[in-house]
C-alpha cells in the first residue's frame, strides 16, 4: 500500500529485471551511459576503474560443456532501503554527500559534497558505486551531446546509479503543472528501463499497486542480491532457473536455496 | 626601532595570529573548494529547449525508429522510437551511441585529397568543386576512350534510395559493375527464386511462431533486425514458444534457448536434412502441402526425359539420422526428438544464417531450412515464412542509353558474372589480382568498408593497389577511406534524408525516412547530391539519368505517394499486402512449390574450409551486439560494454573449451599465436565451458586500423586470418571458419 | 612537574666536551653528546632525499588525482587506508603511556612519555597527512568537519583524530619549549611550565578521544554490513571491532614506543631509557594483549560460527581460491603477532631477555599491523556476489613512495627531536659526560 | 557541525556526538586559553622582578 508520511504520498521505487528475456545485449548500459554523461576513456578494458553504473554481469553455472549454461544479469545500484534507509553506503558516509530518500527510496549522491574517500564503495556489496580516477575528458565536439539534466562529474568523487532521478523530478513539476497528486507509471522510468529492446525492465513504484512492479516482484521465480546481508534492495531478479536464483546469494554447503517468501 | 629576536618573533606570531583571525583563510579555503565543484575543464551542458525528433537508425539495415532528443540544435540523446513497427520503442546498444558518431572525432569535416603515398594519411583539403571537376575529368576520359566499364562501385546495401541511385550512376556512366555486402539474406533470395519462384526476400512471421528451429542463426546477436528480434524472443518466452539453437557455440541466442544442441561446424545442411528425414519417414510432414501445393518430393521425370530423384527418395536414403549424426556430431535420438517436436508444434519455422548472417553462406543450407518449412507447410502461412517483393523505386525514367551506356553495359561483370546477377563481391580480389578480364580503373565506395569487412583483407588490400584511383564517399575515416584518393565525405545518417528499406526477414514491406535531425555540422554532402553533381559534371547521358534539382527532389519522385505517409507517420508499411496463399504465389514452372529445383536439389555439400590437418583446431568468427562489425566501428560507448573476457587492453581474446586448452598446454590469459593459411595474430586465451572442443572462436568486430584511438589498434580484424569460400551452387562467400592451429608466444 | 625538573636538573652540565666540540651546540640540549653537524646534516640529506621521493609521489597524486595509485573500485581502500590504520594502532602508544602516567600515575613512566608522544604526533601526523593524499577532492577535505554525517564511523574518525591530534600537539609543545634557547624567552620558559602543570587535563582529554577514535577506526570495518568478512555484531552502535581496536592500540601501542625506543638507542648507540621503565611498560602491554588476543580469538570464534554462516559464508571462504589471502594470515595474526609476543612479555623472564623482548616488540608490531591490513584489504578482497571474483591489487610506486613519505618525515622529525630537545630525562644520567 | 548547517537535526545522535566534540574542544581550548594567560602574567612578572 502506499505510504502516507505526514500527508505526503511517499514512492518506493524499484525494478524488477527478468532474467529469462535478458539477452546481455548491453543496451541497458549504453542507455544509461548515454543519459548520465557517463565518461569513458580510450581503454576501458580494466572494469575495476570502467564507470558503469548499469553492468551487466555473465554468470555461468560451472557446469562442463556441453551442460553449461550462461545468464546475463544486469545490475544498477540497488538502492538498498537495509531497515528504516539504513543502507549500507549511506550510513558511512562521512559527508553526508549521499542520503536515502524517504520519499521515493531512492539512494541519491551528492558529487560536489563527495569529497572523494570511497568509504560507501567499500559498504556496498553490489560495487554499484564508482570512482573517477582520471578527469573526465570528451573529445572535441562529443560535449555537445551531453544532457544537461545530468551534470557531469568531477575527478575524484564516488558516482553510481540514480535511478534517473533527474527524470523523478522532472515527472514531478509536470505532474505538479497538471494538477495532478500522483506521478503516472508511464512519466517517470529510467533509460534503462525504456531502452531495453527485450523488455525485460520493468520500473515503477513498489508500493503502487497500479504499478507493474507491484505485482512482478510477487512472482514465485524472483530473487534479490545478498538478500542474506539485510541490504533490503529495491531491485528484484526473476530467473526460471534455479542455479541463476542460487546465484544470488551465499549458500552454505548444507543449505537449500531459500523459497521466496514475500 | 631595533629588532632584536625577540620583536621578531613577536612580530611572527602576530601576524600569523592576525591572518588566521581574519576571514582571509576561511574564504580562501570556501573559495577553493567551491573552485573544485566548477573546475573549469569540466564540461558544463548548456540548458535550453528540449524537443524530439523522430527518423530512422540506418547504423545497421535493422530499420528500427529513433527518436532523437535535442536541447536547443544539440542532440543529447537518441532513444527508440515508440509505436514504430520494427523495434517498438526498443533500441539496440549502438544505436544509442549513435551521437557519439554524429560528433565524434572520426568524421571526416571537408573533402581530401591524397598527398601522401596511400594509406599514409597525409591528406589536402579541397572544396567540393575541386573534388568533384577532379573526379568528372576522370572520368570524362575513361568514358570517351570507351573503358566505362572500368569503374566499378561498392555500396553497403543494395536497397534503398541512395542505392539506388549509385547503380542508375554507374549504368548510365557504362558501367555493369556495381557491387554491394552480401549477406544471408542474397542466399534466401536465390533459395526463393529457386523454390518458391519468385525474387524476394524472405519474411519471417516470428511473433507468430512457437516452435523455432534456428540453425546457428544469431537470433540475438544481431540477425535479421536486432530489435525486433529481441521483442521476438521476448514473445516467445511469453507465450512459452520454444527456441532450439544449432550452433557449436554457446551464444547469447543458444544461451537464452530452451535448447542448445551442438554441432560440427558446416553440417547444419545434414541436420536439417536428417530431421526432414524423420518428417517424411514417420510420415509427419503436412500432407496437404506437399500433395496438392509441392513439386519434386516424390522422384519425376524432367523434360529431356531424365528421371530425377525426388527429395523424398533423396533424403530416406541418404540422411538417416544415424548417418546424419556422423556427420553432425549429434545423437540419432536427439534429431529424431527434434524432429517429432518440430513437427508436432503449431507453427514451427525453420530459419538460417550464422550469426548475423554476415556470410551469405551455403545455398544448400539456406535450401534444405527452407525445405523443412515446406515439409511442415509453413510457407506462405502465418507463422511461417513468405515472400516480401523487393520495393523497386517507381518514379524514375529509364536511364537513356546511349552508344557509350550500352557498349560498357555490354561488359562482362569484372567478377565473371552475368550483367544483372547479384555479384559476387567475394571474387572481386581475385579478378582483379588473377588480371584476366580488364583492370579497374575507378572504385567508388559508399556506405561501406570493404578493406575492413572483406574476409581475407590482405588480398582485398593488393587488389586495392591495383585500382589506381579510389574515391571513398564515407562519412568516417574507415580503412577504406583511409585507402582513398580522394574522399567525399557523406553526411551522416542523422543529417540526411533516404530511406530504410525492409529489414532482412521482416515480415511486412516497410520503408522509415530518415530525415536530417541535425543541420550538416562539417563540409560534407549528401552522397545522394555528390552523385548528381558528378553526373551533371559529366554531362550528356550521363547528366540526362539525373534530372533532378538535387536528391531531395530525387528522393520525393522516388518515394512518390508514399512520401505523404512518410513525412507523417516516419515509416510506410505496406499494410494492404496479403498473405499469401498456397493457390496462387508459387511461380515456379509448375506453379507450385519445388522441393527439387530442375537445376539441382537441396543436398549436403559440405563446405570445404581451408587448410590441411597440421592445422587442428578450427576457427570461427562470431558476432555480439557489442561489437560492431559492419561499416559502422564501434562508438566509445559500445567498446566500453565490451567484456574484459574479449579485450583486454589492446589484446582480444579466442575462446577455447578448457579441455582443448589442457591438451595445448594452455591457461587463462596466455598469450598465444593464433595461425591460420591466410595469416596469424597475436590473442589471448579465454576458457570457455560453452564452445565445443577442438575449436577457437574470435570475435568480429575488432582490429581496426582506422578511425579513432577509442577503437583503433584493439585485438584482431577476423578477416585477417579468415578467406572467402565460394560455396559451388551460388558463387557466393561460405566460408564459415578455417582450420587454424595455436603456438605460445 | 619532573620532565621539566630533570630537565633542569641537568642543565648545569656542559654538552662541549673536550675535543668534540659541536656548532650548533647552543641549541643543543645541556648535558648530552651529540654527533657533528656535518655528520647530521648528511644523514638529513639521506632521509630528506627519500622524503622529496614522497614529496613527489603526493604531488603527483595531487594534481593528477588518484589515477596515480594501483586503487581501483574494488579497492577503493587500500595501502594507505592500511597504512593509516597501521600508524594510529602503533601511535597508540602515547595516548596509553600518557594515560597510565598520568591517570593512573605509573610516575616511571615519565622517563618514555617525551618519546611515546613525540612518536604518537609523528604517528598521527602522518595519518592526517596520508587521509589528505588519500581522499579524491582534497581541497574538500573539510567537509567532512562541516557536512559532518554523525551516524558516519569515518566522521567519529575524523573528529577524534584532529582533536587528539591538537592534544599531542599540546604535548609535544612543551618539548620544544624545553631547547635551550627557546627556554630562554621567558614567555615560552613559563608557558612550558604551565603546560606541564595543566598536562593531566590535557592527557585525559586524549584519553578519551583515543578511545573513540581508535574505537571507531575499528568501527569503520565492522559496520560494514555489506562485507561479511568485515562484519561483527557489536554493543548498541558500536560493533566488537570497535573494542577491539581500541584495545589492541592500547596493547600493541608502548610495544611499537618500544620498538622505536630500542632503534634510537642501537642507533645513537647510548642507553637512553632505563630497563625498569622498559620492563614494566612491557609487562603492562603484554596484560593488555593478552586479554586483547583472548578477546579477539572470542570474536573470531563466534564470527565464524554465527556472524559469517548467517550471511551464507564459511569461514573458510574468506582464506580460499585465491593467490594471497590463505588462512596463514590469521594464524600469522593471532598465534604469531599475538599469542607469542603477549606470551613473552607477560613473563618476567621473557621480559628482561632483551632479545626475547625485543623479538616481542616486533611481532607485536607485525601482529597489529597484519590486523589492520587484514581488515582493511582483505575487506576488500573477498568476493560477496557470487559471480564476484578475488580482487588482488598491488601498490603503484606512488602509493609506496607516499607511504614512506611518513617515515621519513617522522625519522627526521626524532633526529632533530633528539639532537635539540631533551626527549630522554634519563640519557645523561645512563651516560654520563666522562 | 554547527547547528547552523542544514544536515543538522536536533536528534540524540547529534547531541551526544557533537555535545562530546564541541565538550573536548571547550577543555582543549580553555586549558590553552589558561596556559598562554598565565604564562604571559608570569612572564610580565618575570620583567618585573628583574630576571
Amino acid at each position: 500500500m502506499k505510504q502516507e508520511h505526514g500527508g505526503v504520498v511517499t514512492q518506493k521505487y524499484g525494478m524488477v529485471v527478468d532474467l529469462d528475456l535478458c539477452t546481455g545485449c548491453g543496451s541497458c548500459m549504453v542507455a544509461c551511459m548515454a543519459e548520465n554523461n557517463v565518461p569513458f576513456r580510450e581503454d576501458e578494458t580494466d572494469k575495476l576503474k570502467s564507470i558503469t553504473w548499469m553492468r551487466v554481469y555473465k554468470l555461468t553455472n560451472g557446469k562442463h560443456y556441453p551442460e553449461t549454461d550462461i545468464c546475463y544479469l544486469p545490475r544498477p545500484c540497488q538502492h538498498c532501503e537495509g531497515s528504516h534507509g539504513h543502507s549500507p553506503c549511506v550510513s558511512v558516509c562521512p559527508a553526508t554527500a549521499t542520503d536515502y530518500d524517504n520519499q521515493t527510496g531512492i539512494v541519491s549522491q551528492i558529487y560536489t559534497r563527495c569529497f572523494g574517500c570511497r568509504y560507501c564503495m567499500g559498504a556496498c556489496p553490489y560495487h554499484a558505486r564508482y570512482f573517477n580516477w582520471y578527469d573526465p575528458i570528451w573529445p572535441e565536439g562529443m560535449e555537445r551531446y551531453l544532457n544537461p539534466n545530468v551534470s557531469p562529474r568531477m575527478r575524484g568523487v564516488v558516482e553510481k546509479c540514480s535511478f534517473c532521478f533527474h527524470r523523478y523530478q522532472a515527472a514531478k513539476d509536470k505532474a505538479h503543472l497538471d494538477g495532478q497528486k500522483e506521478i503516472d507509471e508511464d512519466a517517470y522510468q529510467t533509460a534503462c528501463t525504456q531502452a531495453c529492446p527485450a523488455g525485460a525492465i520493468t520500473f515503477g513504484d513498489l508500493d503502487n499497486p497500479n504499478h507493474a512492479v507491484h505485482e512482478l516482484k510477487k512472482q514465485p521465480d524472483t530473487f534479490r542480491l545478498l538478500e542474506k546481508l539485510g541490504t533490503n534492495t529495491k531491485v528484484y531478479y526473476v530467473s526460471s532457473r534455479e542455479w541463476v536464483r542460487r546465484a544470488g546469494d551465499n549458500y552454505l554447503k548444507t543449505e537449500g536455496l531459500k523459497k521466496a517468501v514475500l | 626601532m631595533k629588532i632584536d629576536r625577540r620583536s621578531f618573533l613577536s612580530l611572527g606570531v602576530g601576524v600569523a595570529a592576525g591572518t588566521a583571525l581574519s576571514p582571509l583563510p576561511w574564504k580562501l579555503t570556501d573559495d577553493l573548494s567551491i573552485w573544485t565543484q566548477n573546475w573549469p575543464w569540466t564540461p558544463v551542458p548548456e540548458i535550453g529547449e528540449s524537443s524530439f525528433v523522430n527518423s530512422v537508425c540506418t547504423l545497421c539495415p535493422g530499420g528500427c525508429g529513433i527518436s532523437v532528443r535535442k536541447v536547443e540544435d544539440r542532440g543529447v540523446k537518441i532513444e527508440g522510437m515508440k509505436g514504430h513497427p520494427v523495434n517498438q520503442g526498443g533500441i539496440c546498444a549502438l544505436g544509442l551511441s549513435g551521437l557519439q558518431l554524429l560528433y565524434g572525432p572520426t568524421r571526416i569535416k571537408t573533402p581530401l585529397k591524397r598527398v601522401g603515398k596511400r594509406g599514409d594519411g597525409q591528406w589536402a583539403k579541397i572544396s567540393w568543386d575541386e573534388a568533384i571537376s577532379e573526379i568528372t575529368e576522370k572520368l570524362d576520359g575513361l568514358r570517351t576512350s570507351g573503358n566505362s566499364h572500368t569503374v566499378a562501385g561498392i555500396a553497403g546495401s543494395r536497397h534503398g534510395t541512395v542505392s539506388q541511385l549509385f547503380s542508375r550512376f554507374l549504368t548510365a556512366f557504362g558501367s555493369p559493375n556495381f557491387f554491394h555486402t552480401p549477406s544471408i539474406a542474397d542466399t534466401y533470395q536465390l533459395a526463393l527464386q529457386h523454390m518458391n519462384g519468385v525474387s524476394a526476400a524472405p519474411g519471417f512471421d516470428l511473433e507468430n511462431a512457437d516452435f523455432i528451429l534456428s540453425f546457428g542463426c544469431g537470433l540475438l546477436e544481431g540477425w535479421g533486425s536486432p530489435v525486433r528480434m529481441f521483442k521476438a524472443n521476448t514473445g516467445w518466452k511469453k507465450a512459452k514458444a520454444r527456441v532450439i539453437q544449432i550452433e557449436s557455440r554457446l551464444s547469447r541466442t543458444a544461451a537464452k534457448s530452451d535448447r542448445w544442441i551442438a554441432i560440427i561446424p558446416g553440417s547444419e545442411a545434414a541436420l536439417a536434412l536428417g530431421v526432414a528425414h524423420v518428417l517424411i519417414k514417420e510420415m509427419l510432414y503436412n500432407k496437404d502441402f506437399v500433395d496438392n501445393y509441392a513439386n519434386g518430393f516424390e522422384s519425376f521425370v524432367t523434360d529431356n526425359g531424365e528421371i530425377k530423384k525426388g527429395f523424398k527418395q533423396t533424403v530416406l536414403e541418404e540422411y538417416s539420422p544415424e548417418t546424419v549424426s556422423r556427420v553432425t556430431g549429434i545423437d540419432p535420438s536427439a534429431i529424431i526428438l527434434l524432429a517429432r517436436e518440430f513437427a508436432n508444434a503449431k507453427a514451427p519455422l525453420a530459419l538460417c544464417g550464422k550469426g548475423q548472417g554476415k556470410v551469405p553462406g551455403s545455398l544448400n543450407e539456406a535450401m534444405s531450412v527452407h525445405a523443412l518449412n515446406a515439409l511442415v507447410g509453413s510457407i506462405n502461412r502465418k507463422g511461417g515464412v513468405f515472400p516480401i517483393p523487393a520495393m523497386e523505386v517507381q518514379g524514375w525514367a529509364e536511364v537513356g542509353m546511349d552508344t557509350i551506356t550500352s557498349a560498357g553495359m555490354n561488359q562482362p561483370r569484372i567478377d565473371g558474372t552475368p550483367p544483372n546477377s547479384l555479384g559476387y563481391i567475394n571474387q572481386l580480389p581475385s579478378a582483379i589480382l588473377s588480371g584476366k578480364g580488364y583492370p579497374l580503373n575507378v572504385l567508388f565506395v559508399l556506405e561501406s568498408n570493404p578493406l575492413y569487412t572483406m574476409a581475407d583483407s590482405k588480398t582485398v588490400k593488393d587488389a586495392f593497389d591495383k585500382i589506381p584511383f579510389v574515391v571513398s564517399l564515407s562519412s568516417f575515416m574507415d580503412e577504406t577511406a583511409q585507402y582513398a584518393d580522394i574522399v567525399m565525405p557523406n553526411h551522416i545518417y542523422l543529417e540526411r534524408l533516404e530511406d530504410a528499406p525492409t529489414p532482412m526477414g521482416y515480415n511486412k514491406s516497410i520503408i522509415s525516412l530518415s530525415k536530417p535531425v541535425f543541420k550538416p555540422r562539417l563540409n560534407t554532402k549528401h552522397a545522394g547530391d555528390t552523385l548528381i553533381l558528378l553526373a551533371k559534371g559529366l554531362g550528356g547521358g550521363v547528366a540526362e539519368a539525373f534530372p533532378w534539382k538535387n536528391f531531395e527532389a530525387c528522393f520525393e519522385q522516388a518515394m512518390g505517394d508514399k512520401m505523404k505517409t512518410l513525412k507523417k507517420n516516419g515509416f510506410w508499411v505496406d499494410s494492404d499486402a496479403v498473405l499469401p496463399d498456397w493457390e496462387s504465389t508459387f511461380n515456379t514452372p509448375s506453379g507450385k512449390f519445388q522441393f527439387a529445383p530442375v537445376e539441382f536439389s537441396p543436398g549436403f555439400a559440405p563446405i570445404k574450409i581451408e587448410g590441411d590437418s597440421t592445422f587442428q583446431l578450427l576457427l570461427i568468427p562470431y558476432e555480439t551486439m557489442r561489437l560492431s562489425c559492419g561499416y559502422i566501428a564501434n562508438p566509445p560507448f559500445l567498446t566500453k560494454t565490451v567484456e574484459d573476457t574479449i579485450l583486454k587492453q589492446n589484446d582480444c581474446f579466442i575462446e577455447i573449451n578448457p579441455k582443448t586448452a589442457q591438451s595445448n598446454q594452455l591457461s587463462e590469459g596466455d598469450v598465444v599465436v593464433l595461425q591460420t593459411p591466410r595469416g596469424q595474430a597475436r590473442v589471448r586465451v579465454h576458457l570457455e565451458e560453452g564452445i565445443m572442443p577442438d575449436m577457437v572462436a574470435l570475435p568480429r568486430g575488432l582490429g581496426h586500423t582506422a578511425h579513432d584511438g577509442y577503437i583503433a589498434n584493439k585485438g584482431i580484424n577476423v578477416n585477417h586470418l579468415i578467406g572467402p569460400v565460394q560455396d559451388p551452387v551460388s558463387g557466393m562467400d561460405a566460408a564459415w571458419g578455417i582450420r587454424a592451429k595455436l603456438s605460445k608466444a | 612537574m619532573n620532565g621539566y625538573g630533570l630537565a633542569e636538573q641537568y642543565s648545569g652540565i656542559s654538552n662541549q666536551r673536550r675535543g668534540t666540540k659541536v656548532m650548533d651546540s647552543a641549541l643543543i640540549p645541556n648535558g648530552v653528546r651529540r654527533c657533528s653537524l656535518d655528520k647530521f646534516l648528511v644523514a638529513l640529506a639521506v632521509v630528506g632525499a627519500v622524503l622529496l621521493w614522497g614529496v613527489y609521489a603526493m604531488l603527483l597524486c595531487w594534481f593528477k588525482g588518484l589515477n596515480q595509485t594501483n586503487m581501483n573500485d574494488n579497492y577503493g581502500f587500500a595501502l594507505w587506508i592500511w597504512a593509516d590504520l597501521a600508524v594510529i594502532a602503533l601511535g597508540g602508544g602515547a595516548f596509553f603511556t600518557g594515560f597510565l602516567k598520568y591517570i593512573i600515575a605509573k610516575d616511571e613512566l615519565k622517563n618514555i612519555i617525551n618519546y611515546a608522544v613525540l612518536i604518537g604526533f609523528i604517528c598521527y601526523s602522518s595519518a592526517l597527512l596520508i587521509l589528505a593524499i588519500d581522499i579524491g577532492q582534497p581541497l574538500r577535505g573539510w567537509f567532512i568537519f562541516w557536512h559532518a554525517n554523525v551516524h558516519s564511523m569515518l566522521t567519529e574518525v575524523a573528529f577524534c583524530l584532529s582533536c587528539y591530534f591538537m592534544v599531542l600537539t599540546i604535548e609535544y609543545i612543551p618539548l620544544i619549549l624545553e631547547n635551550r634557547q627557546i627556554d630562554r624567552v621567558p614567555f615560552f620558559h613559563h608557558l612550558s611550565h604551565n603546560m606541564h602543570s595543566t598536562m593531566a587535563v590535557f592527557a585525559a582529554t586524549g584519553a578519551f578521544l583515543s578511545f573513540f577514535h581508535q574505537g571507531s577506526l575499528g568501527g569503520v570495518a565492522g559496520v560494514l554490513f555489506g562485507r561479511p568478512f568485515a562484519y561483527r555484531e557489536g554493543l548498541f552502535i558500536w560493533p566488537w571491532t570497535f573494542f577491539l581496536f581500541t584495545w589492541s592500540a592500547a596493547a600493541y601501542g608502548p610495544c611499537f614506543t618500544l620498538m622505536v625506543t630500542r632503534i634510537t638507542e642501537a642507533i645513537s648507540g647510548k642507553k637512553l631509557v632505563k630497563d625498569n621503565v622498559v620492563e614494566l611498560l612491557a609487562k603492562i602491554s603484554g596484560w593488555m594483549m593478552t586479554t586483547y588476543i583472548i578477546a579477539k580469538i572470542i570474536d573470531t570464534f563466534y564470527w565464524a560460527n554465527v556472524t559469517a554462516p548467517s550471511k551464507g559464508f564459511n569461514l573458510i571462504d574468506f582464506y580460499s581460491n585465491n593467490g594471497f589471502y590463505g588462512i596463514w594470515i590469521l594464524v600469522l595474526e593471532i598465534v604469531l603477532g599475538g599469542i607469542v609476543p603477549a606470551a613473552i612479555l607477560i613473563t618476567d623472564k621473557g621480559r628482561k631477555s632483551p632479545i626475547a623482548r625485543n623479538t616481542a616488540f616486533v611481532l607485536a608490531v607485525i601482529g597489529v599491523s597484519v590486523n589492520r591490513w587484514v581488515m582493511v584489504l582483505q575487506v576488500m578482497a573477498v568476493p560477496i556476489m557470487t559471480f564476484d571474483t578475488w580482487a588482488l591489487y598491488f601498490p603503484s610506486w606512488q602509493e609506496v613512495a607516499t607511504t614512506i613519505l611518513p617515515v621519513a618525515y617522522g625519522i627526521m622529525l626524532i633526529m632533530i627531536s633528539y639532537r635539540y630537545l631533551p626527549i630522554f630525562p634519563q640519557e645523561a644520567e645512563l651516560n654520563p659526560a666522562d | 557541525m554547527f547547528p547552523f548547517n542544514f544536515e543538522w537535526i536536533w536528534d540524540m545522535s547529534h547531541v551526544v556526538f557533537m555535545g562530546g566534540l564541541w565538550y573536548a574542544l571547550t577543555i582543549l581550548g580553555i586549558g590553552m586559553t589558561y596556559c598562554v594567560v598565565k604564562s604571559t602574567i608570569d612572564a610580565a612578572k618575570d620583567d618585573g622582578g628583574h630576571h
